[in-house]
């Protein structure tokens, strides 16, 4: 590859290693070694570049841009439909989640508002590909510290989701389903049963998973006290959604800075939070966010409201000159629109605030001193999708 | 030259068929291995089902994959000291074969029955870490580098465990032949009772345990698969390797963890005797080495469901538990064992 | 929050929504940035938008985390320039059958919310968790100076931000550790999200356009040879 | 290349090495975006079970890999690694391009960093088209190509145009 030369990279990180967290009285010749940017561990094309003391990180860098698509300049040059159609694929595992925020955002701009009917069942469909997103990264984990098994638990019952969000959608796992104003369609024939069966079935790979992978002891020992990171430093670099959670910040975007458009206010649900901040405290808040999730779910289904999915908004939709910045508690964290809008047909200006991006970003400090089994788990327990790295 | 199944054969024809006979007790368990635990027990574990096209139920699965891996191009890395690099697979394979000499599979059907046989056996597996490290530095590829000195690390430190388990068994059969040793199993009693004979692992409980971790450690499957770790190390010492050469780590691995089954059956289980059976008839000849695979079953369905279930230890971690752990529980194993070998 | 109690629940627009909150909060922020302050806008109930000098950027930062804005969000930057592709940088229109009209007036450049007089325009966005505030902070760029100073020492979360503002704009972070690339090869040249930066797909063959009839400049001789 | 070198075999022997390759397709999943979870899907999820047609998903090294799937959007600056990557697989090598993104560009055939279409850099045998395609699709892409290794003849290995799944409904 030719994007960094080596040595620029080598001065850079024996920079770092100054002030790294290991014993560096005993000289060693030093190893770089190169994760990425296609290795198991990273998710799709993360690269890092780890200078090893031993099996010891002294230093590593990520380095993405593998998976750089440009979406900034591309929503500058689609009209706010083609928009939709393009951020579905930032976190391509949580597609919905990604709509919302913009929606909400050209929402906000245009000053309408969806019915109460179309609120639900967007909030309904948020927390479905939160569970959509979750359980992959929970089986994922599984993957990360050597057990093969839960990957294919993950995805037998993550299919249970991807069928329900294909009968309202018929995508299953780009839905484009969201729109200006409200949905597209309302929901089929029996959907809600359907669902609620559904929800049954992840509350029991909640509960499989529990015990198979959470109470496993060699589980615990390769995720507790792994990774530590401490509320403030966390905030400082902007980590968000669960990786904040897991550290005793009890900020949840879907309760605290619920923008309009989405009805979390409408139910009584739990923010799940924990002390350790480890590992292991990340990986127990996602599976408890997933339990939570079908429970939200379930109340949300009771009390559905009748009614239209589809507010009056003009065939061809210019949206007034503004700025607007929604976000909302995505899968992997808080993802926001910063939309700038100029009375035309596109966007002027989308600045996607992403939630990996600032997740990730506090991986060198995470991964100083740590062993190279360790930056897997670490990376692993993190949870992020490149798209959404790298847009 | 002994007979085998007391029919006089000529020199040669002994060769031919030890040659046989040899190749089979090493491959057959590893391809049974391949195919009903990485195939089919793993898919069933994973609510799969695994290969269903090639042959019944997929059985000819691994024929595919044979002739396969013989038609794949053999590369060799450039940077890669070409001869120690082609060589390293038969280094391991070899250990393998070594284990099985020593293998009993009857009462007069063996390889080499030799007094020290399960000292020598201790000793030869040993050598696949030299192939082990052979891979891994000839690659050159930092991967495999690692991998190579993390097997490294793990066979040593596993290989204590492993010969302070088997010393229990040594000092109540007062033997080290493992002829004797399954002799000594059926010919024991406990407490009187004859009537199973003394399968080792009735008072060698601790030690059949010490034997089962350390073995998986010797093999290198999860959870102590840090050497070949997927996810961390892509494959290890095995990165580099392609085609044959491939295919030679990949039936070294099975075919070990078969002949370690074998022996653990040995030591343990009774090897080839079934009880009620007199262990001095021709009978054993023949059924022998079916009891034996169906005992090596008995093991390799432990080691292959930990395989499948567990996450992985670090490499930490894994020392720790050998140096820790294995090692003072095994030596307090011996001392008990000898005392009581004094009592009784 | 605490913020959005204090707004009127209401969907007429003459009636002028009161936002307590905010209102402290601009207050507080005028008067801690002192001479840094240039320019706000508030939108009552809903955000909250400071200018600040270019100079006062990096100060505006620490004020910023020692009010309590612990949460980082995002940085980045807007290039205010109209596109001077026009309406062909819209997938509305085939470039074939609407040729695009050079003699069209330019328009003319527009600053969004909280001003702005310059073409290039930091903006920040950080976080209080504890009370749910948050705040945009802008900062103009001189257009001759295209250079900034870093937020790392406060927000270490901005380090990769600022490479992808330097990669993206073309501006200079001053003091950033770490200046390389972020996302694009290192050859790469020019500055993608500037608004003069043509996307060369969609000026050489226009969507839907009839793909492979012009040769790619560059190489004629290889396109009519094949 | 191994013992198959591009000479004549007689044709039974032909047929055998064929279907052994055949049934034995160790893939190298090139997971790039969107894509590759549906890949996934396909070689993981008990739903789909590549496993059943002998494709194995094990291989973490592209050394011991018959067929890889690039699934998802390459890039610029990802594209000398697929091509390495490309170049570190052993003959006989099949590669599967998955996804409107590694076909043509797709979504982003007006990006400034995408590269439209993998083909561009390496030989392509299947495409799968779809954005994302579905777990069935990718399958019956494996499927296509296996007939195809059934049939083929080692001489004349990409003689024949390359496969487009559905191109024929």
């Amino acid at each position: 590859m030719t994007a960094i030369s080596e040595t620029e990279q080598l001065r850079y990180i024996s920079q770092q290693a100054a002030d790294a967290r290991v014993n560096v009285e005993i000289e060693t010749e030093g190893m770089t070694l190169n994760l990425g940017p296609q290795h198991p561990a990273t998710h799709g094309t993360l690269r890092i570049v780890a200078k090893l003391d031993g099996e010891q990180v002294v230093a590593a860098e990520p380095i993405m841009g593998y998976m750089h698509r440009g979406y900034e300049k591309l929503a500058e040059v689609r009209t706010y439909p083609q928009v939709t159609t393009l951020i579905n694929r930032i976190d391509w595992v949580g597609s919905f989640a990604n709509e919302t925020s913009f929606i909400l955002a050209a929402e906000k701009l245009m000053e309408v508002e969806a019915p109460p009917r179309a609120q639900y069942i967007r909030t309904i469909l948020h927390e479905m590909s939160r569970i959509a997103n979750v359980i992959l990264g929970i089986g994922d984990m599984g993957v990360q510290v050597g057990a093969v098994t839960p990957i294919f638990f993950a995805f037998r019952d993550r299919e249970y989701v991807l069928n329900q969000i294909e009968a309202v959608t018929g995508g299953r796992f780009h839905p484009n389903f969201d729109r200006i104003g409200g949905l597209k369609d309302d929901l089929p024939a029996g959907w809600v049963q359907n669902t609620k069966n559904s929800m049954d079935k992840i509350r029991g790979f909640c509960d499989q998973i529990e015990e198979l992978m959470y109470g496993n002891e060699i589980f615990q020992a390769r995720t507790r006290g792994i990774g530590i990171i401490p509320p403030e430093i966390g905030l400082s670099y902007g980590v968000s959604g669960v990786n904040i959670r897991a550290s005793g910040v009890d900020w949840d975007a879907r309760r605290d800075n619920m923008p309009h458009g989405l009805s979390y206010d409408k139910v009584d649900w739990k923010v799940w939070t924990h002390p350790d901040g480890d590992s292991y405290a990340r990986m127990w808040c996602r599976l408890q966010e997933v339990r939570e999730g079908t429970y939200i779910i379930d109340k949300l289904l009771d009390d559905l409201p009748s009614g239209p999915v589809m507010a009056k908004v003009p065939r061809i939709i210019k949206v007034p000159a503004g700025e607007a910045y929604v976000e909302t508690e995505n899968p992997l964290g808080v993802m926001g629109y910063y939309v700038v809008s100029k009375g035309d047909l596109n966007p002027f200006r989308v600045k996607i605030r992403s939630a990996s991006f600032n997740n990730v970003a506090i991986a060198p400090w995470l991964l100083k001193g740590v062993y190279v089994p360790d930056i897997i788990t670490i990376l692993g327990s993190l949870y992020f999708v490149l798209g959404d790295i790298d847009r | 030259m002994s007979p085998i199944l007391s029919i006089e054969i000529p020199f040669w024809g002994q060769t031919i068929f030890r040659s046989i006979g040899g190749l089979a007790a090493a491959l057959g368990p590893a391809g049974l291995l391949v195919y009903i635990y990485l195939f089919k027990l793993m898919s069933f574990v994973q609510s799969r089902l695994g290969p269903m096209e090639a042959g019944p139920q997929g059985s000819l699965q691994l024929l595919a994959e044979v002739g396969k891996f013989f038609q794949k191009e053999d590369i060799f890395p450039e940077k890669a000291d070409r001869i120690v690099f082609a060589l390293a697979p038969f280094v391991v394979l070899m250990s393998t074969f070594l284990l099985v000499l020593v293998v009993p599979f009857g009462p007069d059907a063996w390889f080499v029955n030799l007094d020290t046989g399960i000292y020598f056996a201790l000793a030869v597996s040993s050598v696949s870490v030299i192939g082990i490290l052979m891979a891994g530095w000839a690659s050159a590829s930092k991967y495999s580098l690692l991998g190579g000195l993390r097997a490294a690390g793990q066979l040593i430190a596993y290989e204590l465990p492993l010969v302070l388990a088997v010393m229990g068994v040594v000092i109540q059969a007062g033997t080290l032949n493992m002829q004797d040793i399954v002799l000594a199993q059926a010919e024991g009693e406990i407490f009187g009772f004859g009537g199973l004979g003394n399968p080792f692992i009735l008072t060698q409980f601790v030690g059949f345990v010490i034997f089962l971790i350390a073995m998986q450690a010797e093999l290198t499957q999860p959870p102590f698969d840090m050497p070949v770790a997927e996810s961390e190390l892509v494959t290890g010492y095995m990165t580099e390797y392609s085609g044959i050469r491939f295919l030679l780590f990949f039936v070294g691995e099975f075919a070990t963890a078969g002949v370690f089954s074998m022996i653990a059956a040995v030591l343990f289980l009774g090897g080839w005797w079934v009880p009620g059976l007199d262990p001095d008839s021709n009978l054993f000849n023949i059924i022998g080495p079916a009891v034996l695979l169906g005992k090596m079953f008995i093991v390799t369905t432990l080691i292959f469901w930990f395989r499948f279930t567990y996450p992985r230890f670090r490499e930490d971690q894994l020392q720790k538990i050998a140096w820790k752990f294995l090692i003072p529980i095994s030596l307090a194993n011996i001392v008990v064992t000898g005392v009581l070998k004094v009592v009784f | 929050m605490s913020d959005e109690t204090a707004v009127a629940e209401t969907e007429d627009a003459e009636v002028v929504l009161v936002d307590e909150a905010r209102d402290a909060l601009l207050a507080e922020l005028t008067t801690e940035l002192a001479d840094g302050f240039v320019e706000s806008h508030l939108q009552a109930g809903d955000d909250l938008w400071v200018r600040v000098h270019r100079d006062a950027w990096v100060d505006a930062a620490s004020t910023l985390m020692h009010m309590g804005f612990s949460y980082f969000s995002f940085l980045s930057a807007i290039d205010w320039l109209p596109s001077p592709y026009g309406r062909d940088m819209t997938s509305q229109v085939d470039l074939t059958l609407d040729p695009p009209d050079d003699d069209a007036e330019p328009e003319q450049m527009e600053s969004g919310v909280a001003g702005g007089d310059t073409r290039f325009q930091m903006f920040a966005r950080v976080n209080d968790v504890a009370t749910g505030r948050a705040v945009t902070i802008k900062a103009d760029l001189p257009d001759d100076d295209l250079s900034v100073g870093t937020w790392i020492p406060v927000y270490p979360g901005a380090n990769w931000h600022e490479r992808e503002v330097a990669e993206m704009y073309g501006i200079t972070i001053v003091g950033h550790p770490n200046p390389r690339k972020l996302y694009l090869p290192g050859d790469f040249q020019g500055h993608p999200m500037r608004k003069d930066y043509a996307l060369l797909a969609r000026r050489i063959k226009p969507w839907p356009g009839i793909v492979d009839v012009e040769p790619m400049p560059g190489d004629e001789e290889d396109g009519s040879e094949s | 290349m191994g013992l198959v070198e591009s000479g004549k075999l007689p044709k039974p022997l032909t047929g055998l090495l064929n279907m052994s390759r055949k049934y034995s397709l160790w893939v190298y999943q090139w997971g790039l975006a969107c894509c590759a979870l549906e890949m996934g899907a396909a070689f993981a999820s008990p739903r789909y079970d590549v496993m059943r047609l002998g494709v194995i998903p094990f291989p973490a090294s592209p050394r011991q890999a018959d067929m890889v799937v690039i699934s998802g959007t390459v890039t610029d600056k990802m594209a000398p690694a697929i091509r390495r990557l490309y170049e570190q697989m052993p003959d006989p090598k099949y590669v599967i391009s998955m996804g409107s993104c590694a076909n043509c560009g797709g979504p982003y055939w007006d990006s400034y960093s995408v590269t439209k279409g993998v083909d561009q850099i390496v030989p392509v045998d299947v495409y799968v088209p779809g954005c994302p395609p579905r777990p069935e699709a990718l399958l019956e892409g494996i499927v296509m190509l296996q007939e195809r290794i059934q049939n083929e003849d080692m001489a004349q290995r990409w003689a024949g145009e390359p496969i487009v799944v559905g191109a024929d409904a």
